[in-house]
């Protein structure tokens, strides 16, 4: 383990942090330099997320742990210490999110560099965006309950200022109101919750609190405010109609680096229900709670895409209600865990493998149709038409993503819905009934999309489009590599990338007490 | 009757408490360290001082004397020097307070344990970052209330 | 390479792939056994509209976006008036499901701790 | 009861009252001012959660001996809050301006053009 992958915790957070304060300044030189510099941090950051991974998933399920300002205590401690300051743990579920927010950040700031060329604000733009990108690593990467409400608080006011950013939209400005309000009620909620915790145990770290907790009233009132605030963060029905307002009224990048947040949320979420409670509560109930939220959204997200006639919000309730098929399978893995069978870890592999599935297809459809939405200058479905025969390649990348979701093999989509389909098939019929049903619908509703925007004949309104730039098709053509790597070669991925994953929520929570206060 | 400020009462009262405040705000970051308070307290009390200014004597003396620009850059600058600050203990760890208890003349005095009458020259990197984030907020709030001031004097006019 | 197996089936995308491109191999075979007798810039390769002529390609030809599935959005008419009916877009109506959802976790929660 | 309590009433009472605002007025204002009572009902809460009967604040610069001193960890806590608090009011008081400029309104139940 060397200096950078011992520092890199810090350094995932640190970087576009500074990268953040930096840009206004470095703005004033030219764009020119403003980019190279946010390029760079980027670079490095998904440079480090990926040693970060290796690092992790090598040590077998031992968190990494790195301290705020340390150098009094080694960790593991021994002897009934507790640890004071704010700890950074990093075990294979962090780390793999942390894999996702790299991806999507790193696209997503190179798709946004030929994007946001023509328009006015790029300094603050990119600043918010990697101001964004340091809260969801904070997220992901945090061991500590209240440092994870701040990040949850940093992610919370970075987005709704991107999803408000065009101030001269007034739907932009709406839908950046209704998402501020919502985010900041999950974030009081989730701030009573870690008061709550705080008064009963003295503790904000997570791996000490989930060493004494109790499973007592006060705690699970601090449950439900974390589950409900959390869940409506990640944008699960019916607390989720703020999601497409946000998810159609951002810039299309950062639509994706907004899927991204959510899915903070849910490894949030996940963290809580997995390691800081665990066995402590009635993990049936809870899994069945997140079961039924999975099958609402899936069903209401996918319906709802069905009658959009805005690209951007067809596109976004197409990703409200990929949330509930990572719900569904992290629920019904929490819904067997007390027996412990084979096909709850495939339940739960299914689920977070679909996160990753999840990031690369939607962002993938959000540039395309950020793109699309450029060229044609509407947002409406019913004025498009034709495009695809300027478009060529947009339009290959279009489809791609769309069959990638909606689980049409052999793309990713496919392999991780298999999972889940698979093991919730086990656990109840009814429930692999709903989620195959909502991918051929989900696969309807991007027929839609496609043929009225990319099919049909060429039309005044299309003649004058083209491709985008290369900049803006770069990161698609990242994007779409990764979908067919990944749908080509699921079981390498998921036995190195996932299954490490799955198993730090299934049977890590020994561990990540341990790396802690010692076994 | 907009932006043309209050009445003599206040314009005078305002005259005579603002420096005051201003210096309360600088005192409350430069004893961050010691007494309750700190960057950001100071920041907004010293924010609060030019709110004070607004209000009492409306935007329009405002004009040619704040430039927003650099108000902006000031705010960066002091985000910038706190993210510095906890960049130097990387060689321990991130935010590690290597100027504490170092015996150097900036802010590397000791501090005996227990009650103590305030060792001003301790604290090491806390009072300096004190300093940062106190520039940054006094300045970030100042810009925002300007803003909102433009942004809600532009909506009469239209 | 190794596919996925959850125990239960098994999904390998390399021999899904090798299946694939072997039935279209077949199916390129069988159609290169049809009929010969195609001739192009005749009649046979129009576009058969009932009998009617092509219509020229201008706006009016173009299925869009919310022509499509109407059958479908009108057979669940039941359904989509109450869905579109709960999609407000009022604030305190998303605040309202929030504090519901959480109202009936709380419920659960200390009936089944 | 005891009177140590009441801090404890008065915070859910303030949390009730943000969310009674917040849920039946029409007002963007008074929406954000809902959102404010929560965010000072949850501040108030954590700092009544470190108080300890006839504590000093938890300064050592002329402190007296052998005194209880109250837990400072959720007072900064409380401060971090604020400061964020600080920042979400700014940003829904600007949204809200803007929204008038567009909307003409600040009726929370004409402000819906996303729906559906």
């Amino acid at each position: 383990m060397t200096a950078l992958t011992t520092h890199a915790p810090i350094l995932l957070i640190a970087l576009p942090l500074l990268g953040a304060f930096a840009t206004p300044l470095v703005g004033k030189l030219g764009r020119g330099v403003r980019n190279t510099l946010i390029g760079l941090i980027v670079l490095a950051v998904a440079g480090l997320a990926a040693l970060l991974a290796v690092d992790v998933f090598a040590a077998s399920g031992v968190p990494t742990i790195y301290e705020l300002g340390g150098g009094t205590f080694t960790f593991p401690l021994s002897g009934g210490q507790v640890p004071i300051r704010i700890l950074f743990e990093v075990d294979g579920m962090s780390a793999f999110m942390g894999l996702i927010a790299a991806l999507i950040a790193l696209t997503g700031a190179f798709f946004s560099f030929s994007y946001w060329k023509e328009r006015s604000g790029g300094n603050l733009y990119f600043s918010l965006f990697l101001m964004l990108t340091a809260g969801i690593f904070g997220m992901v990467l945090t061991g500590d309950m209240f440092n994870f409400f701040v990040f949850l608080e940093i992610t919370s006011i970075a987005a709704a200022s991107l999803v408000g950013f065009r101030i001269w939209r007034k739907q932009s400005q709406e839908a950046g109101f209704k998402v501020m309000a919502m985010y900041t009620l999950s974030g009081l909620f989730v701030l009573l919750a870690i008061g709550l915790l705080y008064g009963q145990y003295g503790h904000l770290n997570i791996a000490t609190l989930a060493n004494s907790i109790q499973g007592s009233l006060t705690d699970m009132i601090a449950l439900g405010l974390l589950l409900t605030g959390l869940a409506m963060k990640a944008g699960a029905v019916p607390m989720h109609m703020w999601a497409p307002d946000a998810y159609g009224e951002a810039p299309a990048p950062m639509s994706a680096v907004l899927v991204a947040n959510s899915q903070a949320s849910l490894y949030g979420l996940f963290r809580i229900l997995f390691t800081l409670f665990g066995v402590t509560i009635s993990t049936g109930t809870m899994g069945w709670i997140l079961i039924v939220l999975a099958l609402l959204t899936i069903f209401v997200g996918v319906t709802m895409a069905l009658i959009q006639s805005d690209l951007k919000r067809l596109v976004a309730f197409g990703a409200v209600s990929q949330i509930g098929y990572m719900l569904l399978g992290v629920g019904v893995g929490l819904a067997v865990m007390a027996a412990r069978p084979e096909y709850g870890l495939v339940a739960m592999q299914g689920g977070i493998f679909h996160m990753l599935n999840d990031a690369a297809c939607v962002g993938l459809l959000f540039f395309a149709s950020g793109a699309v939405i450029q060229a044609a200058g509407t947002r409406d479905l019913n004025q498009m038409g034709g495009l695809g025969h300027q478009m060529k390649w947009t339009s290959i990348f279009f489809a791609i993503g769309a069959v990638a979701l909606a689980g049409v093999p052999p793309f990713n989509g496919f392999a991780s819905k298999f999972l889940i389909y698979e093991a919730s098939f086990k656990l109840s019929p009814f429930l692999a009934v709903i989620a195959v049903l909502s991918s051929i619908m989900l696969l309807a509703v991007f027929v839609k999309a496609f043929q009225a925007a990319f099919l049909g004949p060429r039309s005044n309104a299309s003649a004058h489009v083209s491709d985008p730039s290369p900049g803006m098709m770069l990161p698609m053509v990242a994007l779409v590599l990764v979908i067919i790597v990944f749908g080509l070669f699921p079981g390498f991925f998921v036995d190195h990338i996932v299954t490490p994953a799955a198993k730090a929520l299934w049977d890590g929570r020994d561990a990540y007490i341990n790396a802690v206060l010692g076994g | 009757m907009k932006n043309e400020g209050m009445t003599v009462i206040v314009r005078t009262v305002t005259r005579f408490v603002y420096g005051m405040i201003i210096l309360f705000g600088f005192y409350v970051i430069m004893h961050g360290h010691l007494t309750p308070g700190g960057g950001f307290q100071g920041g907004a009390v010293v924010a609060s001082a030019f709110a004070l200014l607004l209000v009492a004597f409306g935007s329009s003396g405002l004009k040619g004397h704040v430039n927003l620009h650099w108000l902006q850059s000031i705010e960066e600058v002091g985000a910038l020097s706190f993210l510095a600050l906890a960049f130097l203990g990387i060689g321990t760890a991130f935010f590690y307070n290597l100027l504490a208890n170092s015996g150097g003349f900036l802010f590397g005095a000791s501090v005996p344990a227990g009650p103590n009458a305030g060792v001003f020259a301790a604290g090491g990197l806390v009072p300096l970052m004190n300093w940062a984030v106190g520039l940054k907020v006094m300045t970030g709030i100042s810009a925002v209330v300007i803003i909102m001031l433009i942004g809600s004097s532009k909506e009469e006019t239209e | 390479m190794r596919g996925l197996s959850s125990g239960f089936g098994m999904w390998n995308p390399i021999a899904w792939a090798l299946l694939f491109v072997g039935i279209l191999v077949v199916s390129f075979i069988v159609r290169s056994l049809g009929n010969k007798g195609y001739k192009r810039g005749t009649g046979q390769t129009k576009v058969f509209l009932s009998g009617n002529d092509e219509p020229e390609a201008s706006n009016g030809l173009h299925v869009r976006g919310d022509h499509l599935y109407w059958g479908m959005v009108d057979g669940l008419s039941a359904y989509y008036r109450r869905v579109r009916a709960w999609h407000t877009g009022i604030l305190s109506d998303y605040a309202a499901w929030f504090v519901g959802v959480l109202a009936l976790v709380f419920v659960i929660l200390v009936l089944v701790r | 009861m005891n009177i140590g309590n009441l801090p404890f009433v008065v915070a859910a009472l303030l949390v009730l009252f943000g969310l009674y605002t917040f849920l039946f007025k029409r007002n963007l204002i008074k929406l954000v001012i809902g959102i404010t009572l929560i965010e000072t009902g949850v501040n108030l809460f954590l700092v009544t959660l470190g108080y300890r009967t006839n504590g000093i604040s938890p300064i050592y610069t002329f402190a007296p001996e052998a005194q209880k001193m109250v837990l400072p960890t959720p007072q900064a806590l409380t401060l971090t809050s604020i400061v964020i608090g600080l920042a979400t009011t700014a940003l829904l008081l600007s949204f809200a301006v803007f929204i008038h400029r567009h909307y003409g309104t600040l009726d929370v139940r004409k402000v819906k053009e996303l729906k559906g």
